[in-house]
């Protein structure tokens, strides 16, 4: 039971890529594929949150030593944790994952917004934005391309 | 005989740094060339940029020949803390791959850009044109898996939006462009689950670390299924048979400067991180890694060398034979790679070099035909060499090296890799190699047919030779084709130091 | 089997019920044929993405995920389904089987994988042990940056974020190049006609828009204390002027902030972040390595009490280079946030007929 | 002292997350727009503010309680707004109310309105 709760989350976090990537991979309006896109990136930076975890962890912000909120996160816990796992008698989540995952946000926008701007140029050269109507125009052309030249 | 050693020694200040800035400088140059006020500056930013990071490319090659690998700390922070570039015999190779693509491309596109995009959007090209290449320089130096991730995705988004430019031609460039970016962004996200794995397993993120850690950890699902998401999504950015989809529309519509740049390097860069990975990052004794490359890669490869050539047998538009044979030539890289001999490696690196400067001429030359022929199909191009003497001789010289003819460097390239595979008694892989280069005759021939021994039909749009700033590069580079088919000597140097870097222990 | 604290089964039961929350909303966004439907429950993902990184500790994150997916890609989305006039997906898949394949394929590979990765949140997991411990120890002393999210972000992994910064710089130009040329991009789009029925929401807006740009300022310079720093400051600030276009009129907000300053405004940010990396080269150091911001007879002159606490005087170079490099990242990211909205907000249907008659 | 503040800080908190659930409700069963809005907004505003005002008591007086503050401030600066914004937008584009004053409408104005008019 233990185990399926703390593999709970890499479950659902495959199910939330496939979503997208069925999306994307299935459907044939090109905006809603960018939807599908995002969702599959989006949920990759879940995985690595996942990984980066730890078990009553704060955030990596550094608590001073003598701040109250070092006493209140201290009173929970069990003085071998985290003597073992803390660092200067905090236990922090790992903040690598974090960054890795703040880039891979950015990048994710970065591609949803030139994805779309393209979709809309293609709806303004086609009269469409559906991805089997816009292969018929394209195969058409294919067929006379340069016929008409 | 030119030698590296000899060739070159930039100021030692200058080497120290020269890994980052071959970056930083087109970087800065794509940022300056986004400021400029005219087509005209921001063309020649765009060269000085590019000539600025081969310049770099090259005194790091010297460096490496003469001392070995180059290491450079971002930020003063030790690996694996700090990001580090890491650049060896093949890391060199292909830095200076690009960086001189990137010369010629941003050369050449001084006039060809005129015609294919209207001229106030070119500072703005030029700038993407710079991010695509600091992307891929990126790429080739860094020592960081998610540090290439972040490069391989500066170098795409300036593509995809290049590619779409094409759309003043043809409407076709926009879906194309698109495609692209979704089968692009799903190979770039698939490559990043694989490092997450990897990083799950090991807790860094430096390859050399990477390497260490997982050579003591053995075989486990995590690191499996890492492999797995690594080289299927590097897979789809090299093109892979079958995850080539992309491919020939990217190249067919794209406006030529971005083609001709891509198509010299975009798959190859991604061929390299993929051939880091299997050779360098994951034991050399894995089973996977053994059994994928037998059983998954060379037979695909294999395969990509076959059906694409026919495939490019049928294509009526000639800048679909050239993509589709671009697919095939992949194919033919990644089987001698697949040998995972020294001698197999530099053969598949010294035809990943000769691959692209020929098809850099190839697309060069009908990119400078295209100028005043507003045509695709090779029908049109017939009788195309009566007009154009010029530009129809250089694609003749990169046609002939790409079906093999002697005394071109295809042919170097073809009989190395037959060596390679016979010598390491792979027999089937020789014959597949020599049954793709049948086929490379086939629709090279029919290229060749048509510009040469047809004449235009009455009534058909005549073409003009390609201006001089176009034909300059195109000339160039068709004469490299052959010179380097007579003195092979520095592209063999390169490909065996990188060949070198890539297996060092096999045999 | 580590023993777990109880405290985790709390959190443990939250984070597992988010995660119902996006499995549910996922699921409606595959079997929707509404696109504006589906945009609006991307929306919603993202938010509630957001919350479950809340409950992971990632707040940076967290933030980030806020404002760029439930905020700006909102905005976008909403903008393309505009210019594409189709608010309705056409029925029918592509095709099922492939797809379903494939997808099966990668699903199973990641489950494959999934049953060997260490528990949720094991503190002795290869991932959390090594190298992400080491910033732990090692950041406070070298960086001084409370927030070791930002230390990492802008010090360590300083190269990635000039990557990112220059993605973010790429995309801008992107959208430009699709959009922000042609026949209509040089006169200014007609005035809005907002009818006086917004009242309320014109008076509220000129009371919001500086507090969001104050705002956008503290998370800018809060950043290496607390969660907050250059991407989300600039995708706010970039949100203010946003507003601002979207409730008087874009004409007027493209008179005060014109689409040209704008783009070189975006490169200006990625050349000041190259800059910082230049020059500490200059000074004797690696490409961003901000001890050697500034030459060390430099830093002799300048008197102790603008140092501060001499305990943290060496890190003085960290902290202004941090702070430089985040006010790139700020102009870079608000720049091209604005850019993408310009592009696609002024491509206004008459701009489109006159580019076909072109 | 504390203790006590804490609870009722509790009691807040509880109290607003059953306003938000209330709203939620509200937002699925009511009728038409107008009303889903009121239930919306009424989830932003009442539950929030709830939530807020006990995460205060919670933290005492402390710069946590200002910042929360300053968070319940931005909330009724912006969600009020967002709602009748939103309102006033449906207004424009042709929803009209199905229950209220306005329902008593003429049958052939009723017909006119494009959308959302007709009574179940």
């Amino acid at each position: 039971m233990s185990f399926i709760l703390l593999h709970f989350n890499y479950v659902a976090v495959a199910i939330l890529m496939m979503a997208g990537l069925f999306v994307v991979v299935s459907s044939s309006n090109l905006i809603k594929r960018m939807i599908g896109l995002a969702i599959f990136q989006t949920s990759t930076g879940l995985l690595y949150i996942s990984l980066g975890k730890v078990s009553s962890g704060t955030a990596a912000i550094t608590v001073d030593a003598a701040s109250p909120e070092k006493q209140a996160l201290a009173n929970h816990l069990d003085p071998a944790y985290v003597a073992q796992y803390g660092v200067a008698g905090v236990v922090y989540s790992n903040p690598l994952p974090h960054v890795l995952i703040l880039t891979a946000i950015v990048v994710g926008v970065a591609t949803l917004a030139v994805g779309l701007a393209i979709a809309v140029r293609v709806r303004e050269a086609f009269g469409s934005v559906e991805a089997d109507e816009i292969e018929v125009l394209s195969r058409l052309e294919s067929a006379q391309a340069g016929s008409q030249a | 005989m030119i030698s590296f050693e000899t060739l070159y020694a930039a100021a030692p200040a200058l080497t120290a740094h020269a890994p980052v800035l071959m970056v930083a400088g087109p970087l800065i140059a794509a940022c300056v060339a986004a400021l400029s006020p005219t087509a005209r500056t921001s063309w020649m930013i765009s060269v000085t940029g590019s000539m600025f990071a081969a310049w770099m490319a090259l005194a790091i090659t010297g460096e490496v020949a003469r001392h070995g690998a180059v290491d450079y700390y971002i930020g003063g922070f030790a690996p694996p803390l700090g990001i580090a570039f890491y650049i060896d015999g093949l890391g060199a190779m292909m830095a200076l791959l690009v960086s001189s693509a990137g010369v010629m491309a941003s050369i050449y596109s001084g006039h060809s850009l005129a015609a294919e995009v209207r001229a106030e959007k070119h500072t703005h090209v030029q700038a993407a044109f710079l991010l695509c290449q600091a992307g891929l320089l990126g790429l080739v130096s860094t020592g960081d898996a998610f540090n290439a991730f972040v490069f391989l995705e500066v170098s795409s988004i300036g593509a995809y939006a290049l590619v779409a430019i094409g759309e003043k031609r043809d409407r076709r460039a926009l879906p194309a462009a698109f495609n692209y970016l979704i089968m692009g962004t799903i190979g770039a996200t698939l490559y990043v689950i694989g490092i997450g794995f990897l990083y799950a397993a090991t807790g860094t993120l430096n390859m050399a670390d990477l390497s260490a850690r997982l050579a003591t950890l053995g075989d486990s699902s995590v690191v499996q299924a890492g492999f797995a998401f690594i080289v299927v999504g590097l897979g789809i950015k090299a093109a892979m048979f079958p995850l080539h989809g992309w491919l020939p529309g990217a190249y067919s519509f794209g406006p030529s400067l971005i083609v001709i740049f891509l198509a010299a390097t975009a798959t190859k860069t991604s061929i390299y991180l993929m051939a880091r990975f299997i050779f360098d990052v994951f034991p050399d004794g894995a089973a996977f890694g053994r059994n994928f490359i037998a059983w998954v890669l060379a037979p695909l490869a294999a395969t990509a060398a076959i059906v694409c050539s026919i495939q490019a047998t049928f294509e009526r538009e000639i800048r679909r034979i050239l993509a589709f044979s671009s697919v095939a030539q992949v194919g033919l890289i990644l089987l001698g790679l697949s040998l995972a001999t020294i001698l197999g490696a530099s053969a598949g690196l010294f035809y990943l070099m000769a691959h692209a400067l020929m098809k850099m001429t190839l697309f060069m030359a009908v990119g400078g035909l295209a100028i005043s022929l507003p045509a695709r199909r090779l029908d049109d191009f017939a009788g195309v060499a009566r007009d154009a003497p010029w530009s129809a001789t250089a694609f003749a010289a990169g046609a002939l090296s790409l079906a093999g003819a002697p005394l071109t460097l295809g042919f170097l390239a073809k009989w190395r890799l037959l060596e390679a595979a016979l010598n390491a008694g792979q027999i089937w892989i020789a014959a597949t190699v020599a049954i793709a280069s049948l086929l490379t005759l086939l629709y090279v021939g029919r290229m060749l047919e048509a510009i040469f021994f047809r004449s235009a039909p009455a009534g058909a749009p005549r073409a003009v030779e390609a201006p001089v700033g176009v034909l300059a590069p195109v000339l160039v580079l068709a004469g490299l084709n052959i010179w380097f088919g007579l003195d092979a000597s520095l592209p063999e140097q390169l490909a065996g130091a990188g060949a070198k870097a890539l297996l060092a222990g096999a045999p | 089997m580590i023993a777990l604290p109880s405290s985790l089964n709390a959190n443990l039961v939250i984070g597992i019920a988010l995660l119902v929350m996006l499995l549910v909303v996922a699921g409606a966004i595959v079997r929707t044929r509404s696109l504006l439907a589906a945009i609006i429950l991307f929306s919603i993902y993202s938010l509630v993405s957001a919350v479950w990184l809340v409950v992971m500790d990632a707040a940076d994150v967290a933030f980030t995920e806020a404002v760029i997916g439930a905020g700006v890609s909102t905005i976008v989305l909403l903008g393309a389904i505009l210019l594409t006039r189709g608010e309705v997906e056409k029925p029918g898949w592509r095709a099922l089987v492939a797809p379903a394949l494939v997808c099966a394929g990668v699903g199973g590979l990641l489950i494959y994988a999934a049953a060997g990765l260490p528990a949720l949140g094991d503190p002795a997991s290869p991932a959390n042990a090594h190298v992400g411990r080491a910033y732990l120890e090692a950041a406070p002393k070298e960086i001084g940056a409370p927030n070791i999210v930002t230390a990492v972000l802008a010090s360590y992994r300083g190269f990635d974020t000039l990557g990112e910064t220059a993605v973010i710089f790429a995309a801008g130009i992107g959208v430009a190049l699709m959009l922000g040329f042609g026949p209509h991009a040089s006169p200014l789009p007609p005035a809005a006609t907002i009818g006086d029925h917004h009242v309320v929401l014109r008076v509220s807006a000129k009371f919001l828009i500086p507090l969001i740009a104050l705002f956008a300022l503290y998370v800018q310079f809060h950043g290496d204390l607390g969660a907050g720093g250059g991407f989300q400051a600039g995708v706010i600030m970039a949100a203010a002027i946003i507003l601002h276009a979207l409730v008087f009129g874009l004409r007027d907000t493209m008179m005060a902030v014109p689409p040209r300053l704008v783009r070189s405004i975006a490169a200006l940010g990625v050349l000041l972040y190259a800059g910082v990396g230049v020059a500490c080269m200059l000074n004797g150091g690696a490409f961003l390595d901000y001890d050697y911001l500034f030459p060390p007879a430099f830093e002799k002159q300048v008197p102790g009490w603008l140092l501060g606490d001499p305990e943290h005087a060496h890190h003085w170079g960290q902290h202004f280079g941090i702070l430089l490099i985040e006010l790139g990242v700020l102009l870079t990211v608000a720049a091209t946030m604005l850019t993408i909205f310009y592009g696609f907000a002024g491509r206004t249907v008459e701009a489109i007929r006159q580019e076909r008659g072109a | 002292m504390t203790d006590m503040l804490s609870l009722i800080g509790g009691v807040c908190v509880v109290a607003g997350t059953a306003l938000s659930l209330i709203g939620a409700a509200g937002l699925l069963r009511f009728p038409d727009v107008y009303t889903r809005i009121h239930a919306a907004s009424i989830t932003d505003t009442g539950g929030a503010s709830l939530v807020l005002l006990g995460l205060c008591l919670i933290a005492g007086l402390s710069l946590t309680a200002l910042k929360l503050a300053f968070v319940w401030f931005s909330i009724m600066l912006t969600t009020p707004v967002a709602a009748n914004a939103l309102a006033n937008a449906a207004f424009g584009s042709g929803h009209r109310p199905r229950i209220g004053a306005f329902q008593i409408m003429r049958t052939d104005e009723r017909r006119k309105t494009s959308r959302g008019t007709e009574a179940p």
